[in-house]
């Protein structure tokens, strides 16, 4: 139950420290931290507009991409205490859920029949294909370190005392980061500063969306945030300390994720759309090479 | 006596591989006939009268005479008493020939089996060869003929080179076969008055 | 007077389809389905619940009485077979009455009573043990196809690729002649008992190729695949349906139960199996994501499944090569799963697509759009089985990956190779799911949302009641097996521990208890989703609802022809994978008239499958221009003919005197 | 007592000349084929008996009479149809019936001969008579056809007796019957029986429709009347084969075996070759059908070729395949006169006017493709079975391989033919449906026998190939 609550509450602050990082580093005043969290209640309380081209799909996706993240949240364990519900081989189930709630965003998209979300539906779809290997092999090569494939299981066998173990975790934090920007299209692979038809993936989608189904694919998005910055936090999560210190641990985490995001955010300008794919498919490399160096830490190479 | 006979018999090959008119090619093969006839005549020793007569029908009567007069009757109707049209030039023709003939002498020096009558079999092998050799090289019905009629004395000279005869009933068959088989070719050459010229070339519009 | 005698009865009474008027045609076809299916049924619920059980033919067959064996392995397959037909035929009384007015009663009786056939050989295919009936049966199913896939046989291009497809399975029958052919000349013993003692003795590998390749070229194995993109479209949409869903899991069978006698090599054989079937998984969902044609690219997502089916196979090889009972189980029992849910979302999205073939007629997808509104319920039926297949939760699709996800993690940290090759496995597996979500989003999307593209979906309507029964009928097990998996696994892991390595003590019943907590956070899953969808209710009832128009960012002449198509769609990949995605454009020729062309130049864009074209079509085509060269031979000079006589008693002379003969 | 069926024969053939009413002339040639029906038992039931006199047939000769009987029987009836629907000449029939009658009883003679020389003298009379057969429709291509059949089987039949002529040297003064040549066999001189065996497979190629005389045989069965077509593919291929195998039987007991038996694969795997080169160039029915003979008759060859396992093989393919092709070309000759003609560019939609004979040509299809359940399929199985068996797999996939190519030309015409509506096809008459009856009735045997073991023939051949050695 901790986890949950705790990734829940950390990620409703989660878009307002970017924003207020964001300002910051570019010297204005910037919007207050719970700035977001307002504009999400109200629009949970509007009215829906909805164009006549649209059909029930237009309807149930929103929500339904919301429960798919709501229900990952479930998944992420809290150090050596397990997430809300685990079991031997959640990892994949995790993985496939948000591939669900994908899925239902991108037909969301293609409902409208626009050709603005037409864009944004098929550089979500290749986007997210490509970068789902990453994710996977980083966490196949944990299971096979750890000989688990649960998130319980994985980082409840994660130990920081050896050097090399300290080397992937980096490269997880690094990959995980990348991912979560990516996942979330946010810089370097898109930019929901500019204005919306220039944001051509994730902002464009939702387009028709308004009101309701808005407000929940935005806190959807916060709350992917919050769990991969609570997947990161279980990295750094020593074991057997008392509850409250690694709950401040866990939040610390989250709040640094959120301000490295803001950073990167102000000092990285957005990639050309070609070099996108690039950019993600380097990620199932670095993966890969976490893999190897996984190999030879259980010295299968030699 | 009898070499000389087969001698004859190879030069009348030879002379076939050049013959220019069909007139000289039909009375070369009477004369092949005739010559056959002379070393059968030669060549029996135990003349039972049923074997004389079945020799001299197939000899005599119709190689020499029947056939060649049919078809002597035939050139004279499809008017093919022309020159023949050779493919391949004379000299060409005589060179195979003859190579034709040293081959089957080497090959039954070869041989030499004692069943066989060398010589026999020699001018059965040369004379098989060339009919073969002529029908691939000429293009007119009436010479194909003549290549058949040629193989039909060299496959007689070589039973001759074998010595043990067939029974009388199976001779009787095989002659008549023959026979009939050289008449209907020649009711068939008769019918080809379909097409203007005896060439074969006319007949070319069988194939895929 | 047992089963068997009524079995022997009924594929007698086939014949009385061509007697009865056209009307009652499908009915008889379905009574008799249906009791060859229930006699079928009772053996293999029978061989389920106890031991195997033996029907011998009443029938002489050459040489003696062949006998149905019917194991587990049979069961299941009959289990399917029997479902798939009977949903097909029961699609086809409403599919077929397109035809009525222009097909006469002979092409009725001629497509019910091979229909009918196909089910009774794929029954015989897997049921039958000795190598001349197994054969028999075999081309008696490719047979019977042929003549469903050549329904419409008066258009000259189907009955081309029909004929395609006959030669290609022809090969096919000879590939597997030879194997068994070669098993009767070793062992003496004809058909799968020879199998056995044959791979006891002999090398494993050549035979197992020779297997493979016949049964890959059925069940369609990439580069093996080439016939499949052709057949399915050319065919009427639930022959389609029954030949994805069911005739190609045939191949797969054959595969099992070849595997099922190995004991030597088994390391190689798993390797190959596993990468041949990871290169078709991959490139079969990546080929289908270029198709226009609906249809086209289903058949292409065969053989991704068939990949996905072959990955499990493979896997579960190397776990019996390596003696790991555990990664062999779940190899083996994912693969069994997958190709009974493969056969339960192919066929669905093959009589969707009929469905809407049925009422737009047109398979091309840039011609449809909007369909949702028009028929909806085939419409929700295709997005269901759009998310099964494409491997996401909480259909059925999922429980299958995630069993072989499960052995390739389990086999992770065994030695360098198998790490390798399982990481290969894992980033194959999600590739292909990836791309799967990218065409089944394509594919949804443009067909049945948006706004209409063409006139052509006008007069469409949702389909009688009599094309959606069989739909309904197949999306429950779907749903069932996604959420319930745990009480299926039981018998499908009866089946796989058939495979189990010799001396390994089954872990009896292990994959059901892994399933369970997976069944119960769907179900929570659900249970969440639904508790969502009341907030929202309530939530949608207190505010206001407006409609207008889609959002052209300030652009109001916003028409369909700005939606996105499936080729537009599919660009950003294409550019992502340049030739390989074999995307060809040919533009109309420059008109006399416009000296300067204009921009609005026509082309069309369509996809040529390379591999198609390197394998078969080139080859074939030198083999033909080679072969037409010894036509001169046929010169009709009649001195020729006399030349060959005499070339060839010369050759032969010289052969023999060189002692070449 | 055979040479009563000689003489009553040859009475029956004469009338048949002289006979110018068409009913009396048909009903002459269905005595006579009672007459051979009688003659088929006779020798059936005299199987035992020790061989007396010149005629007197073997288990062979006794199962290749009943297949004569058989197709010969449907190809009368058949003839009789052909003549009706083209108001044929009493003249015209009579000369054919009686050239039939000839041709028929020449054939048997083969099968019954136990005299090389004798079984020369029959083969040569085939030919003869079978030229004025294949004359029968008597125009310009039917000339051409006759004449080079005449001509190159003449001289192929010619070198067949050169082979004969060296059998009997090596022979020395034993007399040329096949009882005592087969005694004398292992004294042989090994070289005069090669030649001997070159020549005769040459000569006697001419007959049985393989590399390299196969050219005028394919001619003629295109060229006439398809009845005859029937008979050609059939019968005489039977004669070819019985010619080839008489030699076979005799050389089988010397060394050359294996020789015998390589060159026996060399010219099967030949004929296969060519057989699929000229099947996928021709637009002609009745040369498809003509080719996909000579395809089978390869396939014989290379069956015969593996030894004991392969004999049996190889006669029963021979006999299966010849009611299949009788029946096929039944059809055809139908297919011919509902277009009248018989390239492909001018037929289509056959379906539509009978759908029986469709079916009829589907099942002939199926069984001359050898897919099961036709007899044929079991014979191809059993021959790969036996090339693995004497472990020439390589030739297995040349073979397979070549097949495949005879199942794309037949499958693609034939549908073409059944399904495909072809704007140039004139339909120039009706047929009945009943007159695919008999070809249906072939084909059914055919697919039957695919699925029943045809115990009669079976025991039949391995009685004959008892001779052979094992």
């Amino acid at each position: 139950m901790i986890p949950a609550t705790l990734i829940l509450l950390t990620s409703l602050l989660f878009p307002g420290i970017i924003g207020k990082v964001k300002a910051m580093v570019s010297g204005r005043k910037g919007p207050g931290l719970v700035q977001p969290l307002f504009d999400i209640y109200r629009l949970l309380r509007k009215g829906n507009v909805y164009s006549t081209t649209t059909s029930v799909i237009f309807q149930i996706a929103p929500l339904l991409y919301f429960a798919t993240i709501l229900f990952c949240v479930s998944f992420v364990p809290f150090g050596d205490t397990a997430g809300l519900l685990s079991f031997q081989g959640d990892l994949f189930l995790f993985v496939y859920l948000l591939g669900l709630g994908k899925f239902f965003l991108i037909i969301n998209a293609l409902d409208a029949g626009s050709g603005f979300e037409g864009m944004g539906a098929n550089r979500e779809a290749l986007y997210s294909m490509l970068v789902e290997p990453a994710f996977v092999v980083l966490f196949g090569t944990f299971a096979m370190m750890a000989g688990y494939d649960s998130f319980y299981g994985i980082f409840a066998h994660w130990h920081l005392n050896s050097s090399t173990y300290l080397v992937l975790s980096l490269l997880a934090c690094y990959i995980l980061i990348q991912i979560a920007m990516i996942e979330n299209s946010r810089l370097p692979v898109d930019d929901p500063k500019t204005h919306l038809e220039l944001t051509m993936i994730h902002e464009v989608i939702v387009l028709d969306n308004s009101g309701f189904d808005l407000g929940l694919i935005q806190l959807g998005n916060a709350f992917k945030f919050g769990i991969f910055g609570a997947l990161i936090a279980n990295f750094i999560l020593p074991e057997h300390q008392s509850l409250w210190i690694r709950a401040l641990i866990f939040i610390g985490v989250i709040f640094v994720f959120a301000v490295i995001v803001g950073l990167m955010e102000s000092f990285r300008a957005r990639s050309k759309m070609e070099k996108n794919p690039q950019f993600i498919l380097t990620l199932s490399s670095i993966a890969a090479i976490a893999f190897l160096v996984a190999l030879i830490i259980t010295n299968k190479l030699i | 006596m009898i070499s000389l006979l087969v001698i004859a018999f190879g030069v009348t090959l030879i002379y076939l591989a050049v013959a220019e008119r069909m007139k000289t090619y039909n009375s070369l093969i009477a004369v092949q006939g005739l010559l056959l006839f002379f070393i059968t005549y030669v060549e029996l020793e135990s003349l039972d009268v049923w074997h004389l007569i079945l020799i001299l029908m197939e000899t005599l009567v119709i190689k020499v005479i029947v056939l060649p007069y049919f078809i002597h009757r035939l050139l004279i109707k499809k008017g093919g008493d022309r020159s023949v049209a050779l493919v391949v030039p004379g000299y060409i023709s005589l060179t195979v020939v003859s190579a034709i003939i040293f081959f089957s002498f080497l090959l039954s020096y070869l041989l030499h089996d004692q069943q066989i009558q060398v010589k026999y079999f020699t001018g059965a092998i040369a004379a098989i060869f060339t009919g073969l050799y002529l029908i691939i090289v000429h293009k007119q019905v009436f010479t194909h003929m003549m290549g058949y009629l040629t193989i039909e004395n060299g496959i007689f000279l070589l039973s001759l080179a074998i010595g043990n005869e067939m029974p009388l009933l199976v001779n009787l068959a095989v002659l008549l076969d023959v026979f009939s088989s050289v008449l209907i070719l020649g009711i068939f050459i008769d019918r080809l008055e379909a097409f203007s010229t005896l060439d074969v070339d006319q007949l070319e519009e069988l194939k895929d | 007077m047992n089963a068997v005698h009524i079995f022997e009865g009924l594929t007698v009474l086939t014949l009385l389809v061509y007697f009865v008027p056209v009307r009652w045609k499908q009915p008889l076809c379905l009574l008799l389905s249906v009791g060859l299916a229930f006699i079928t049924t009772t053996w293999a619920i029978e061989s389920f619940t106890g031991q195997e059980v033996k029907q011998p033919l009443s029938m002489p067959f050459w040489f003696h009485n062949s006998v149905l064996v019917i194991d587990k392995l049979s069961a299941f397959f009959l289990v399917i077979i029997n479902f798939g037909t009977l949903t097909s035929i029961l699609f086809s009384r409403g599919y077929m009455k397109m035809y009525e007015a222009s097909k006469r009663s002979q092409d009725f009786s001629l497509h019910y009573f091979f229909l009918l056939w196909l089910q009774i050989a794929m029954t015989l295919v897997v049921t039958l043990q000795e190598g001349l009936p197994f054969l028999v049966a075999w081309e008696i199913m490719s047979l019977s196809s042929f003549m469903l896939v050549i329904f419409e046989s008066e258009k000259k291009e189907i009955l081309n690729t029909g004929i395609y497809y006959l030669i290609q399975m022809h090969v096919a029958l000879f590939f597997v002649l030879a194997a068994f052919a070669l098993v009767e000349a070793k062992t003496g013993i004809s058909g799968f008992d020879g199998l056995a003692i044959y791979f006891k003795t002999y090398p494993s590998i050549p035979m197992f190729l020779l297997f493979f390749a016949g049964f890959g070229i059925k069940a369609g194995f990439i580069p093996l695949h080439s016939w499949l993109p052709h057949a399915h479209p050319a065919a009427p949409s639930h022959i389609s349906g029954i030949m994805s869903g069911t005739m190609i899991k045939m191949g797969i069978y054959g595969i099992l139960r070849v595997v099922s006698f190995l004991n030597e090599s088994l390391m190689e054989i798993g390797t190959i199996v596993l990468i041949v079937s990871l290169i078709s998984s991959v490139f079969g969902v990546f080929f289908a994501i270029f198709q226009h044609d609906l249809k086209k690219m289903l058949a292409y997502h065969s053989i991704e499944n068939i990949g996905i089916i072959g990955i499990g196979i493979g896997t579960g090889l190397i776990g019996k090569a390596l003696g790991n009972p555990v990664i062999c189980l779940l190899g083996f029992s994912g693969a069994i799963l997958h190709v009974l849910n493969h056969s339960l979302f192919k066929s669905l999205l093959f009589y969707c697509a009929g469905s809407v073939y049925n009422q737009c007629h047109t398979r091309d997808v840039n011609e449809l759009g909007g369909l949702i509104k028009k028929m909806p319920t085939t419409s929700m039926l295709f997005l269901l089985a759009s998310v099964a297949i494409c491997g996401l939760p909480p259909f059925n699709g999922f429980i299958s990956e995630f069993l072989i996800y499960k052995g390739f993690f389990s086999g992770l940290d065994k030695n360098i190779f198998i790490s390798l090759l399982f990481l290969g496995g894992i980033i194959g597996l999600t590739v292909t799911g990836g791309l799967a979500v990218f065409c089944f989003t394509k594919a949804f999307g443009i067909v049945f949302l948006g706004a209409a593209r063409t006139n052509k979906t006008n007069h469409a309507h949702e389909v009688s009641s009599s094309m959606l029964l069989p739909k309904f009928l197949i999306a429950v097990p779907i749903i069932a097996i996604g959420i319930g998996s745990f009480s299926f696994m039981p018998y499908i892991e009866g089946i796989a521990t058939l495979y189990l390595p010799a001396g390994a003590v089954a872990p009896i019943n292990m994959i059901g208890p892994v399933l369970q907590p997976l069944s119960l956070a769907l179900g929570l899953f659900i249970l969440l989703f639904v508790m969502l969808l009341v907030w929202r209710a309530f939530q949608q009832r207190r505010v206001v609802i407006t409609t207008g128009p889609t959002w052209g960012c300030g652009y109001s002449g916003l028409t369909p022809a700005h939606q996105y198509t499936s080729t537009t769609f599919a660009d950003n990949l294409k550019n992502l994978s340049m030739s390989l995605s074999g995307m060809k454009t040919h533009y109309h020729p420059i008109e006399a008239e416009d000296i300067f062309p204009s921009e609005k130049r026509k082309y069309e864009t369509h996809q040529e499958d390379e591999l198609e074209k390197i394998l078969i079509l080139n080859p074939s085509k030198l083999l033909l221009t080679v072969m037409l060269k010894f036509t001169f031979l046929r010169s009709g000079k009649i001195q020729h003919y006399i030349l060959y006589g005499l070339g060839f008693i010369l050759i032969v002379a010289l052969l023999t005197i060189f002692n070449v003969l | 007592m055979t040479e009563i069926y000689f003489i009553i024969s040859i009475i029956l053939i004469v009338t048949l000349f002289i006979a110018r009413v068409t009913v009396i002339s048909h009903a002459l040639v269905f005595i006579y084929i009672g007459l051979l029906g009688w003659l088929c038992v006779k020798e059936w039931l005299l199987l035992d008996q020790p061989v007396e006199g010149l005629l007197h047939a073997d288990a062979l000769g006794v199962l290749f009479l009943f297949v004569t009987l058989i197709i010969t029987f449907f190809s009368t009836i058949h003839y009789i149809i052909y003549a009706q629907k083209r108001n044929q000449g009493v003249r015209a029939i009579a000369i054919h019936n009686g050239s039939f009658v000839i041709f028929v009883t020449a054939i048997s003679g083969v099968f019954l001969s136990t005299h090389i020389g004798l079984l020369w003298a029959f083969l040569e009379a085939s030919t003869l008579s079978g030229a004025a057969l294949i004359y029968h429709d008597r125009d310009r291509l039917a000339l051409e056809a006759t004449w080079k059949y005449l001509f190159v089987s003449s001289i192929g039949v010619t070198l067949g007796f050169a082979g004969i002529m060296f059998l009997s040297i090596a022979a020395h003064n034993t007399p040329n019957d096949i009882g005592s040549l087969i005694a004398a066999a292992p004294l042989m001189n090994i070289g005069w029986i090669k030649t001997s065996f070159i020549f005769v497979l040459t000569g006697f190629s001419v007959k049985m429709g393989v590399v390299p005389l196969f050219t005028i045989d394919i001619d003629a069965k295109d060229s006439s009347p398809s009845p005859i077509g029937a008979m050609f593919s059939g019968p005489l291929m039977s004669v070819g084969f019985m010619a080839i195998y008489r030699f076979y039987q005799i050389y089988s007991h010397t060394s050359i075996l294996p020789w015998m038996n390589n060159l026996l694969l060399f010219t099967g795997v030949l004929s296969l070759f060519l057989a699929a080169v000229f099947i996928l160039k021709t637009n002609n029915y009745k040369r498809m059908l003509a080719y996909s003979s000579m395809e089978h008759a390869g396939l014989i060859l290379v069956a015969f070729s593996t030894g004991v396992t392969g004999y049996l093989v190889a006669i029963l393919h021979l006999t299966i395949h010849a009611f299949a092709k009788a029946g096929l070309f039944f059809e055809i000759g139908q297919v011919h006169r509902v277009f009248s003609s018989k390239i492909m560019e001018q037929c289509g939609g056959y379906f539509k006017i009978s759908p029986i004979g469709s079916i009829t040509l589907l099942a002939g299809l199926l069984a001359i493709v050898a897919f099961p359940p036709s007899g044929l399929f079991m014979t191809e199985f059993m021959l790969f079975k036996s090339l693995m068996i004497s472990g020439e797999w390589w030739i297995v996939f040349i073979v397979m391989f070549l097949l495949c190519f005879f199942v794309y030309a037949m499958v693609r015409n034939f549908f073409t033919l059944i399904f495909i509506d072809n704007p140039n096809a004139k339909i120039i008459a009706k047929v009945n449906p009943l007159e695919s009856v008999p070809p249906l009735f072939l084909i059914g045997t055919v697919l039957v026998v695919g699925v029943m073991r045809p115990e009669f023939i079976i025991d039949l051949i391995n009685r004959a190939i008892l001779v052979l050695p094992h």
